[in-house]
Parts: structure tokens; C-alpha cells; sequence
């Protein structure tokens, strides 16, 4: 069924942990579906055939005698359970209860807007700096990510671009400073709302670099286009552009990419320091 | 064609029309309260602290106000209980009465609510959830209250001259008039505690 | 009869009718011009998906430059045209429509209970009709947060939204009206002998619709009214602290919650689809019933399902919330409730379906489109399991495949079990008959253009492209393999609705044809076809009011002279 | 129903009137009584259930009402409690909110 599934558009990859479970559930669900539509399908096809005025001049009133049907209703029902107990129960379990803590995860807080996602990072500390409404400044900090606080020094700060490790657990707090949306990983099966005045975890653990994504895409409609984040609950007018891109990297490719951040920070804060009217010469 | 059972029972329910539709439109009632109730519970757990009502409303005159609408539900039913009895004269006495009552209640409201918005700085419905709850429950319960009014008063003056051609159709309507009525004394009565006691 | 021989005036005899069938006229009327309203903002809409930011041909000078449809009204359109299918059209011609003809004729009254509660219904739902549209001209445009108008982004949104608000009230409000009617006028008005088992299943489920809609529909009503108050007042009811909208800290007080808003509107907007299918069902059953020649099978089963089905959609409304950070225990209550309301559906449809079996299958238009509904809604049906369970949900939640989900309950199932309501009663409306043919091409036409439409959209949702989306989901990556599907659906969108012309000739070369003076034209059973003319008598419906002796569907009965046996036969 | 009915059904209007009173008066004074909040809202709550019950069943005359008004109370009020947990429900909603 997945193959079915996957010719119809169905992403061909599953690039997380959680992903092919999902899919599983997904196939398995759409096979209950199948058999009922098909079998259900040629029973009223043929009943239309059979039955029709021309060849079936009188009808019988009492009709169908046996009772096979309802043993088609309990099985629709036991199906169900199995799905229900065996699949959809453990695997939302998963996905709210095993929150990794900040120690084995990497913890990255992600704050909407419209129309964009701002990544906030709590860099080699592995503090969040705090933030403050007061502080918000569109241009220059979305946020509002008060740089006085000591464990805001080394916060990394980012729009659109959400860069994780391969093979770690990811926490992704997940947080709005406007409307509700919806962060969404298509390719890792991860989607969660954004609610207004909550700050909701979801968590996921990548199976693939963006490199070895980009491999797989050759030769599709969708070649060279990395992963994406998109938003998926209405925000507005730019609610069609609200994206934003994530890269996977190796352990080494994120490290670096991470001191390279530092070291952006670094500069950035002293550029601050002698910032006195460079810009009005 | 007569609509049957317009005024007399329908013998396998035993009632007549318009009690079962006033009946009907009493649970789509207790549904718009209900999802006002389960608003404020909402509201109110989802944050630390949430006002007691003594902070910001007057207890005695609210309590008066308890008073009086449960007088004028008495004084409703014995309304109907006189047209029972055939005798209109108490009948138009009491529905006065209970005119004056929901008259006495809603100026005491006038003075709460008043006394809000003079309050410096002003409690407004924008203050906090709190008030707001207040002001949308209190306020649409005030709406049923004048709307009863209308009707009772309609009863009282013009409408009552049905009494003379159709008494059983009159007293059945003053029936239903007063299901609504005890229906909305009914609401403040839970009113008052969640909102000014607790 | 005194009554039909009064002097009427145009105006009392066809406006301020409180008769019930002239309000079921007018309602009808209505209700099919909301339909080729919302059909028009969706085909506006469709244009912008197929080919994003070009210019509108013929129409493009009045939505924006360059004749460019702008984002904002694309989501204007959106939420106008679920707003207007459902609350304006569907609901309406199905129970304010149907509802209010043939209840009363059904079960043998003389009227609805209160005939003037009746006309102010229908006046308030035309009222509430139009201040619903008028949001398209003031500021800003009609209301743009989609049909569900979730708070904090309603509550910023421009003044549509207000309008909007305004609006539901008032539908709610004649919606309260009409319910209160149909439940005394089934409870207090059948006719002698008509016992609830005796009862046609399209009353039956009139009947709990009416339910529905009167326990249902009020908090929708009690949260619309707070949500005026945050718009109009600032009040913070669903509005959390410390907002930034545009840079600017939003002035609420905060406190509250978007959440609540979220809880309260699918607290009636679940049972709400339910109000949309059941009047389907009861009308696809009394087509069934009278095509097959044979009485349905499990009328009790049916029954019991149909109740089941309303208590049990109180208790389901959560399903549209997983994503919103919903914990374990809760998550499993509410997929286990949505599996559980998924049976008493595949009952219904089990029945109709058996109910097949040993019949002589008659293929006029009404029954056509009346089995054109049972695979349609199957697969809508169906198409609703992987959405119950939270865990596929969180793949397919908000894309596509929810609207392909929902539109094939909705389009080419209830529309289509519409459709087969009115062809089949047309003739007992006017005394006339309609056109075979082009009934015939209508259906066969409709039937695949649906599914040229929503069949595709499976597919794209499935490739996780999200709804609501102004360019299609042209910008992002994971819509590549199938944006140019959305040409696809757009054509047969408009090739749907060019087919709609055959059921408007159709309409209009039958209203203009001759009566044919038959009363009883498909050898139905149940009063409405047999104690009545066609088209039935003014005020008062009945000469005589009849007795019922029989069950709904005595078709075939073993041993009787005819085929059919009419409920107020007493041999 | 006959005078003699009607005029019984006076004294007990009578009856719950006073009642009212009393158990509003009651009602106030629990709020001073320092109980805890929660001890609190319950008690409150009950008393208020009383005044209730007693206007529906004496003043509305529930206590002998016909069945199809009990029905039809019964799917409120059971469509009533759903709406009145939908909050509680909600709580136990939230998965995790830090
Ligand atoms: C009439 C309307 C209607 C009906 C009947 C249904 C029926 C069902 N719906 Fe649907 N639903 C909607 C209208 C409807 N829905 C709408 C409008 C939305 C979107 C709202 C929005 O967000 O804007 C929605 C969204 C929606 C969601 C939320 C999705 C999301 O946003 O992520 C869910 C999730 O559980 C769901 C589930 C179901 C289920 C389990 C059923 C079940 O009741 C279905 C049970 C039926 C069956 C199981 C079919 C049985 C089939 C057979 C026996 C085979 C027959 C075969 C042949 C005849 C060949 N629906
Ligand atoms: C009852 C509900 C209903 C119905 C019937 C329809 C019918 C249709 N809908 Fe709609 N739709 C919704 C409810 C409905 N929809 C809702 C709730 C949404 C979500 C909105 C949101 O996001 O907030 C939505 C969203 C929606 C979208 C997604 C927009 C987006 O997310 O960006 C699309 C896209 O193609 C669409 C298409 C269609 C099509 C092609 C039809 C066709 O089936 C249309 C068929 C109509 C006809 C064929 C007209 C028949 C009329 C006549 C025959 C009139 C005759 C008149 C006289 C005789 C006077 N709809
Ligand atoms: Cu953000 Cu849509
Ligand atoms: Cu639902």
C-alpha cells in the first residue's frame, strides 16, 4: 500500500524516526479503506446489474436473508480497535510523553510570526537568554531576545533557517508571537500548531542529512530543493509564504556550523561596541 | 385548518403545543448559558490568579437583586395560579407586581454597572477576564430580563384582552411566559454565586 | 376549506406566507442561489490555484490589480464560500428547505406547529444571509480567517470579521427557531396512527437534526458573542498576553485563551456536519425505498444508528484539535470516540446498501443521484478513518486530503442526495413533471466532474500540501511532483458548474411545462404521495387528515393487488 | 387541574419562596465562612443546585411533568455536562505547556 500510496504523491522519504511508523499507520488505515470501497464497490455494482427493472420485474420484499453484512460491521469495528490500541495509541504516546530534556537533545526554540519563523538557539551554554516583549524590534530583534541577560551572550539567532544534527533527538519548543500556525516538517511527518500564549514541545530525531535527502530527489519534480518548514494553519495574507528551510547536517557539519554562528556573534558584538556613528560617515 | 392541540393537550403527551416548543427553546438556553459557564471555568483556570468577586462588586446589592427576581418568580406563578382560578383581578395585580420587580431589579443593575465605570480607574469589560465574564453574563442575562419584560408587559396590558374570548389559551400562554421567566431567575441564581461569591 | 378560497394578495399569499410550504419554497429558493453564489467565489478561487498571479480573465478589474486576485481576498473567498455552502446553503435547503415541506406532509399535519415562528425563521435567515455578504463591501473586505475563524488571527482581522459574527447570530438564532418547530411539529402533529415507528426515515432524521442544531448551535452562539467583545470592547477572551502583532504589542489584557474559541466552535461545528448528512440520508433513503420497490432493510437498525450517530457526535469535536498539543488521555478519548461514530455510519450505509438486494432497481434521475451518493459518501466516509487517528492526522492534518475528506461528504454526497430530493419531489411541488434527459445528463456529467475535482485532491494532500493556500502551494518544494494537478481540478470545477445548466434548463423547462395531473407519480407510500394533490392544497394540506395504518416502505408487500401500499391504506 | 389543586399548589409556592430567601441568605453567608476556595466553590454550588431545583420543580412544575419534557431535559442536560467538562477536558488536553 505504501508503494500505492508513494505513486500518488505521497512523500517518498520519511526522514525521522517517528516517520515510518506514521507511514505504517497511514498504509494500514488506507488498506482497511481499500478492501471496504472495493468490496463493498463490487457487491453494488453487481446489485445494480442483477436487480435492475428490466431483468427483476417484481421486487422481494424481504431481500437479503443472511447476515453477512454484520459480520462486516464487526470487523470494521475490530480493525479499528487493532489500529486504534496498536498503532495510533503508542505512537502518539511516543510523540508526547518521551520529550527528551535538554541533556540528550538538542533544545531549539522556534517562535512563528507572521510571516516567518525566527530559530533561537541557546548556543554552547544551553541556556535560553531571556526575552522580552519590550525589547521586539522587527528589523533588528523579532524576538525580543535581551542581550544584557549573561545566558543570552552566546544565543544564536536565525529567520528561516533551522540547521539540526543528524541522529540526535531535537526539541523544538514551539512557540507564537502573533496568530496560531502550524510548524510542519512534510518530509519528517512533524506538525504541530503554534498557539498563541503557549509554548508546546515536539520533538523528532532526523535519519538523513539534507545531502543524502538531496540524493534521493534526483531526477523528480523536486530536484535541488532541500527540506522545508512550512506553515500549516491559516495566518493570514502571507500565510502562502511563510517558509522556511531546515538543514540536516552530519555531527561535524553542525559543530562547525555552530562555532561559524559563534564566531558571527562574536564580531556582530563588537562590531556593537564601536558602532558610536560608524553609520553616519 | 386549526393547528390541533394549540390549546388543548395532545392526549399521548399531555401537553399542548407551545409548552414543548417554550421547553425546546429553555434547552437551546441552558446551552448558550452553558457555554458561557464553561467559558468562565475555562478562563478562569487557565491563569494564576483570578479575581475573588468582592473585589470589584457590591455583594448587598446584588443579593437584593436575588431578592427580587425570586419574588417576582413568585409572584409570576401566582399570576397564572389566579387565571387558574378565574380570577383576572389578581391576576393583572401580580403581573404588575412582578413588572415591578424586574423594574426594581434592573435599576439596581443600573447602579451597579454605573458604579463600575465611574470607579477610577474605570472596571471595564477590558480590564480583566474577570470583569468581562461579568459584563457579557450579567449583560445578557439583563437582555432576557428586558425581553420577559416586553412580554409580561404585553400580557399585562394590550395582550390581556384575549382573556375575555380565549381564557384557556391566555392562561396557557401566561404559563409559558412564566417557564421563561422562572428559566432566567433560574440563571441568576447560579449567577450570583459564581460570579459575586466565589 | 375557507382558507383556500380567501381573497390572498400576491404579497401575503407568497412573502409573508406563514404557510409551510410557500416558507419551504422561499427557503429553497434561497438556499439554491447562496449555492451558485458559493459555487462562483470557489470557481474565482479555483482560477488563482491553476494558474497563481495571473490576472482573472472577464472578472479580474474588480478583485485587485492588475487583475490579480490579492491574497487577502483569496482568503476572503475561502471563508465566504465555506461559510456560505454550509450556513447558507446546505443547511438551509436541507432543513429549512425540505425540512419544512414535507415534515408536516409526511407525517400527516395541517401546518407546522408555529407557522409564524416558522416565517420569522425563514426572515431571519435571509436577514442573517445578507449581512453575511455585506461584509464584501465594507473595509478590508468579508471576513478572511476561513470559515472557523480562529482567534488571535479573527480577532486582529479587519472589520469582515464583525460582520461576520453579526451574521452567524442571526443564522444561529432562525436556525434555534426552525429547530424548536420541526421537534413540536413531529412530537405534537402526526397524525393518528403514525407512531414513531411508523414514521418515514427523512422525518426521523429531521428529527435529530433538529436536535442538533438546538443543543448545538448555542455555544457557537455564546462564543460569537465573546468573540465580539474581544473585537469590539477589548476584551481579552481568547486572547493570551503579550501578543506582537505587526511590531506593536496588542493592548488586550491577555489572560485568555485561543484555545477555548477552538473547543467551542467545533463543540458545534462537529455535530454541525452531522446536520449536513442526515436530512442527506433521510432523502437518499426515501428514494431508495421507492426506486427498489422494496422496503428498506433494518428500518430499526437505521433508527438506533441515526440517534447513536447524534449523541455520539457531542463527543467527537476534539478531532479537529490534535495538533494543538493534546495530551495522551485525551488524544485517546477522542480517537476512540471518532472510531466509534464511524460505525453507526457504515450501519447506515450497510442498510441502504442491502436494502439493494432483491429490489426492482427503477434508474430514474432522483434514484440516480441517490446511488451516486452511496459510493461518493463512501469514500468521504472512508477517507474520515485516517484522519481520526491522531497519529496519521499529523501527516494529513490541514492539507488537502482534508478537504477532499470533507468535500465528498458534502458535494457529491449531500448535494447529490439534494439533488435527488428535488427531482424526486418536484413533481409533487408543481404537479409537473422534469425532464429525463436532461436530469440524466445532468447526473452523469456532475458525477464526473466531482470526482475530476476532489478525487485529485487526495493526492496533492497526500503529498502534503496545505489548504488555504493563496498560490496553490506553488512556493514550496514538497508540491512540486503535483501542483499542476491543480489545473486538472480547476477545469473540471468549472466544467461542474457548467453542467449545472442542464439542472437550470432542467428547472425552467419544467416549471413551464404543462401539469400532468398525476398525484402519485412513482407509486410512493408514504401521505405526502397519497393523501395529498399535487401540488398540495393551500393552508391546511389535507381534505380529510389521514389515518396511518402501516409502516413507511410496504412496497411489494407478498399477496396485495399493487406494488406499493400506501401508510394511510387501512386494507 | 381544580381550584382545590391550584389553591394547594399555592401554599407550597409559599413554601419555596421563603425557602429561596432563606437558602440566599444562606448562600451569602457561606462566602464569609472561611472554608478554602475550593470547599468553597462546592458548597456554593450545592446551595445554588437547591434554589434551582426547587424553582424548576415548583414554579416550572417539573416534579409532575410529562415524559417528553423529562426527555427532552434529560438530552440537555446531558448535552449540558459535555459542555461543562469540555473545559476540564481541555486541561487534561494540554500535553506539556511550559
Ligand atoms: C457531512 C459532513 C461530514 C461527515 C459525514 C464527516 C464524517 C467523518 N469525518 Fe469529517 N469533516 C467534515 C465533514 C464531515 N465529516 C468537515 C467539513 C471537515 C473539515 C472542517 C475544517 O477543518 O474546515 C472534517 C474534518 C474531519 C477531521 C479533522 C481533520 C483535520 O482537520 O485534521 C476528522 C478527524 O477525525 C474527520 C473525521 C470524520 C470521520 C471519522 C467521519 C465518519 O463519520 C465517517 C464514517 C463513514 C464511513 C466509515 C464510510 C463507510 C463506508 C462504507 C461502508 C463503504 C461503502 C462503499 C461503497 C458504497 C462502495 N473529519
Ligand atoms: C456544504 C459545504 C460545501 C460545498 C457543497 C462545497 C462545494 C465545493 N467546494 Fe468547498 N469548501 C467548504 C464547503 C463546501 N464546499 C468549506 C467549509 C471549505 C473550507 C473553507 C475554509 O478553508 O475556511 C471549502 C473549501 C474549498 C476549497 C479549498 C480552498 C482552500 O483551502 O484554499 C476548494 C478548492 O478547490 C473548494 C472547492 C469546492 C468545489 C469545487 C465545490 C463544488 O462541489 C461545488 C458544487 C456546487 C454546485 C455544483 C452548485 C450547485 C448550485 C446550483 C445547481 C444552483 C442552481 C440555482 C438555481 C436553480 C437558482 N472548497
Ligand atoms: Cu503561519 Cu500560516
Ligand atoms: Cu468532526
Amino acid at each position: 500500500m505504501l508503494e500505492i500510496l508513494r505513486k500518488l504523491g505521497f512523500p517518498t522519504v520519511s526522514a525521522s524516526t517517528q516517520g515510518p511508523e506514521i507511514d505504517n499507520i497511514i498504509s494500514l488505515v488506507h488498506w482497511l479503506m481499500l478492501i471496504l470501497f472495493v468490496g463493498w464497490g463490487i457487491y453494488f455494482i453487481y446489485t445494480l446489474i442483477r436487480f435492475r427493472a428490466s431483468r427483476q420485474p417484481k421486487a422481494d420484499y424481504q431481500g437479503v436473508k443472511n447476515h453477512y453484512s454484520t459480520y462486516a460491521e464487526v470487523g470494521v469495528a475490530l480493525v479499528e480497535v487493532a489500529l486504534l490500541i496498536g498503532f495510533a495509541f503508542p505512537i502518539w504516546a511516543s510523540r508526547v510523553n518521551d520529550v527528551p530534556n535538554s541533556l540528550d537533545s538538542i533544545q531549539i526554540r522556534v517562535v512563528g510570526q507572521q510571516f516567518a519563523w525566527n530559530i533561537h538557539y541557546p548556543g554552547p551554554d544551553n541556556i535560553f537568554g531571556a526575552t522580552k516583549v519590550e525589547l521586539v524590534d522587527e528589523a533588528e530583534n523579532p524576538i525580543g531576545l535581551d542581550r544584557s541577560d549573561a545566558n543570552a551572550k552566546d544565543d544564536v539567532f536565525t529567520i528561516n533557517q533551522l540547521h539540526i544534527p543528524v541522529d540526535r533527538p531535537i526539541n523544538i519548543l514551539l512557540s507564537t508571537k502573533d496568530v496560531i500556525h502550524n510548524f510542519k516538517l512534510p518530509e519528517f511527518r512533524v506538525s504541530q500548531d503554534a498557539i498563541s500564549g503557549m509554548e508546546i514541545p515536539v520533538w523528532f530525531k532526523a535519519t538523513m542529512t539534507s545531502q543524502e535527502f538531496l540524493e534521493t530527489t534526483k531526477g523528480t519534480a523536486r530536484d535541488g530543493m532541500g527540506f522545508e518548514i512550512a506553515c500549516a494553519q491559516l495566518c493570514g495574507l502571507g500565510h502562502y509564504r511563510m517558509k522556511g528551510y531546515l538543514t540536516v547536517h552530519d555531527d561535524i557539519g553542525y559543530q562547525q556550523w555552530m562555532s561559524e554562528q559563534q564566531e558571527y556573534l562574536l564580531e556582530e558584538l563588537s562590531d556593537d561596541e564601536d558602532d558610536w556613528g560608524d553609520d553616519e560617515w | 385548518m386549526e393547528i390541533p392541540f394549540n390549546v388543548k393537550e395532545r392526549p399521548d403527551t399531555g401537553l399542548y403545543n407551545g409548552k414543548l416548543g417554550v421547553w425546546f427553546f429553555l434547552a437551546s438556553e441552558v446551552m448558550l448559558f452553558g457555554g458561557l459557564f464553561s467559558a468562565y471555568i475555562f478562563l478562569r483556570n487557565g491563569v494564576e490568579y483570578w479575581p475573588h468577586g468582592t473585589d470589584y462588586l457590591d455583594v448587598p446589592l446584588a443579593t437584593l437583586n436575588t431578592l427580587f427576581l425570586i419574588s417576582s418568580s413568585v409572584t409570576m406563578v401566582m399570576s397564572w395560579a389566579s387565571l387558574k382560578l378565574n380570577d383576572f383581578k389578581k391576576f393583572k395585580l401580580y403581573c404588575g407586581v412582578t413588572l415591578l420587580f424586574a423594574l426594581a431589579f434592573l435599576v439596581v443593575k443600573y447602579f451597579e454597572y454605573s458604579a463600575k465605570f465611574a470607579h477610577d480607574p474605570p472596571y471595564l469589560p477590558s480590564t480583566n477576564n474577570f470583569l468581562g465574564i461579568y459584563f457579557t453574563m450579567t449583560g445578557l442575562h439583563v437582555l432576557h430580563i428586558l425581553g420577559g419584560m416586553l412580554v409580561i408587559g404585553y400580557y399585562f396590558g394590550p395582550g390581556s384582552k384575549m382573556w375575555n374570548t380565549e381564557p384557556e389559551r391566555f392562561t396557557n400562554r401566561i404559563e409559558i411566559v412564566g417557564l421563561y421567566w422562572h428559566f432566567v431567575d433560574l440563571v441568576w441564581i447560579f449567577l450570583f454565586p459564581v460570579l459575586y461569591l466565589l | 376549506m375557507s382558507d383556500n378560497h380567501h381573497h390572498q394578495s400576491f404579497w401575503t399569499k407568497y412573502i409573508w406566507s406563514t404557510d409551510h410550504k410557500v416558507i419551504g419554497i422561499q427557503y429553497a429558493i434561497t438556499s439554491l442561489l447562496w449555492l451558485l453564489i458559493g459555487f462562483g467565489l470557489m470557481a474565482i478561487m479555483r482560477y488563482q490555484l491553476a494558474y497563481p498571479g495571473t490576472p482573472v480573465p472577464f472578472i479580474g478589474n474588480f478583485l485587485g490589480e492588475g487583475g490579480i486576485l490579492p491574497a487577502e481576498m483569496y482568503n476572503s473567498l475561502g471563508a465566504m464560500h465555506g461559510t456560505i455552502m454550509i450556513f447558507l446553503g446546505v443547511v438551509p435547503l436541507a432543513f429549512g428547505a425540505f425540512g419544512n415541506y414535507f415534515v408536516p406532509l409526511q407525517i400527516g399535519a395541517v401546518d407546522m406547529a408555529f407557522p409564524k415562528l416558522n416565517a420569522a425563521s425563514y426572515w431571519t435567515y435571509f436577514l442573517g444571509s445578507v449581512i453575511m455578504v455585506t461584509g464584501f463591501f465594507v473595509p478590508g473586505g468579508a471576513a478572511n480567517s476561513g470559515w472557523t475563524s480562529y482567534p488571535p488571527l479573527a480577532t486582529t482581522a479587519t472589520m469582515g470579521q464583525t460582520v461576520w459574527l453579526w451574521g452567524m447570530v442571526m443564522l444561529i438564532t432562525s436556525s434555534l427557531l426552525g429547530s424548536v418547530n420541526i421537534l413540536v411539529t413531529v412530537i405534537q402533529l402526526r397524525a393518528e396512527g403514525m407512531t414513531w415507528m411508523k414514521l418515514p426515515i427523512f422525518v426521523w432524521t429531521q428529527f435529530i437534526t433538529a436536535f442538533l442544531l438546538l443543543l448545538a448551535f448555542p455555544p457557537l452562539e455564546a462564543a460569537a458573542v465573546l468573540q465580539l467583545m474581544d473585537r469590539i470592547i477589548d476584551t481579552s477572551f481568547f486572547m493570551p498576553t503579550g501578543l506582537v502583532v505587526s511590531g506593536e504589542v496588542l493592548p488586550n489584557a491577555g489572560g485568555g485563551s485561543p484555545l477555548l474559541w477552538q473547543h467551542l466552535f467545533w463543540f458545534l461545528a462537529h455535530p454541525e456536519v452531522y446536520v449536513l448528512i442526515l436530512p442527506a440520508f433521510g432523502i437518499v433513503t426515501e428514494v431508495i425505498a421507492n426506486n427498489t420497490r422494496k422496503p428498506i432493510k433494518g428500518y430499526k437498525s437505521l433508527v438506533y444508528a441515526m440517534i447513536f450517530l447524534g449523541f455520539m457526535s457531542f463527543i467527537v469535536w476534539a478531532h479537529h484539535m490534535y495538533l494543538t498539543g493534546m495530551g495522551t488521555t485525551i488524544g485517546a478519548f477522542f480517537q476512540t470516540t471518532t472510531m466509534i461514530i464511524s460505525i453507526p455510519s457504515v450501519v447506515i450505509l450497510t442498510a441502504l446498501l442491502l436494502s439493494l438486494w432483491g429490489g426492482s432497481i427503477r434508474f430514474n434521475t432522483p434514484m440516480l443521484f441517490a446511488l451516486g451518493f452511496l459510493p461518493m459518501f463512501g469514500i468521504g466516509g472512508l477517507t474520515g478513518l485516517p484522519l481520526g487517528l491522531a497519529a496519521a492526522d499529523i501527516y494529513l492534518h490541514d492539507t488537502y486530503y482534508v478537504i477532499g475528506h470533507f468535500h465528498y461528504v458534502v458535494a457529491p454526497g449531500t448535494i447529490f442526495a439534494l439533488f435527488a430530493g428535488i427531482y424526486y419531489w418536484f413533481p409533487k411541488i408543481t404537479g409537473k413533471r422534469t425532464n429525463e434527459t436532461l436530469g440524466k445528463l445532468h447526473f452523469f456529467t456532475s458525477f464526473v466532474c466531482m470526482n475530476g475535482v476532489f478525487m485529485p485532491m487526495f493526492i496533492t494532500g497526500l503529498a502534503g500540501v496545505s489548504r488555504r493556500l493563496w498560490d496553490g502551494g506553488e512556493s514550496y518544494a514538497h508540491a512540486a511532483g503535483v501542483f499542476q494537478l491543480n489545473e486538472f481540478m480547476s477545469i473540471f470545477a468549472w466544467l461542474l458548474g457548467v453542467s449545472q445548466l442542464f439542472f437550470i434548463a432542467n428547472m425552467i423547462i419544467s416549471l413551464r411545462s404543462k401539469k400532468t395531473g398525476e398525484i402519485n407519480p412513482w407509486n410512493a407510500t408514504t401521505v405526502d404521495w397519497t393523501d395529498t394533490s399535487s401540488p398540495p392544497l393551500g393552508h391546511g394540506n389535507f381534505e380529510t387528515v389521514p389515518t396511518i395504518y402501516r409502516g413507511p416502505y410496504e412496497y411489494s408487500v407478498p399477496g396485495a393487488k399493487s406494488d406499493y401500499l400506501p401508510q394511510s391504506n387501512k386494507g | 387541574m381544580s381550584p382545590e389543586e391550584v389553591k394547594h399548589h399555592i401554599k407550597t409556592y409559599i413554601i419555596v419562596f421563603v425557602a429561596l430567601m432563606f437558602l440566599t441568605v444562606v448562600t451569602v453567608a457561606i462566602s464569609y465562612l472561611d472554608i478554602g476556595v475550593v470547599p468553597g466553590i462546592a458548597l456554593g454550588l450545592f446551595v445554588a443546585s437547591i434554589k434551582a431545583s426547587l424553582v424548576a420543580c415548583y414554579f416550572m412544575h417539573l416534579i409532575d411533568e410529562r415524559t417528553t419534557i423529562y426527555w427532552t431535559l434529560i438530552a440537555t442536560a446531558i448535552s449540558f455536562l459535555i459542555l461543562i467538562f469540555l473545559p476540564i477536558g481541555a486541561m487534561l488536553a494540554q500535553a506539556r505547556v511550559y
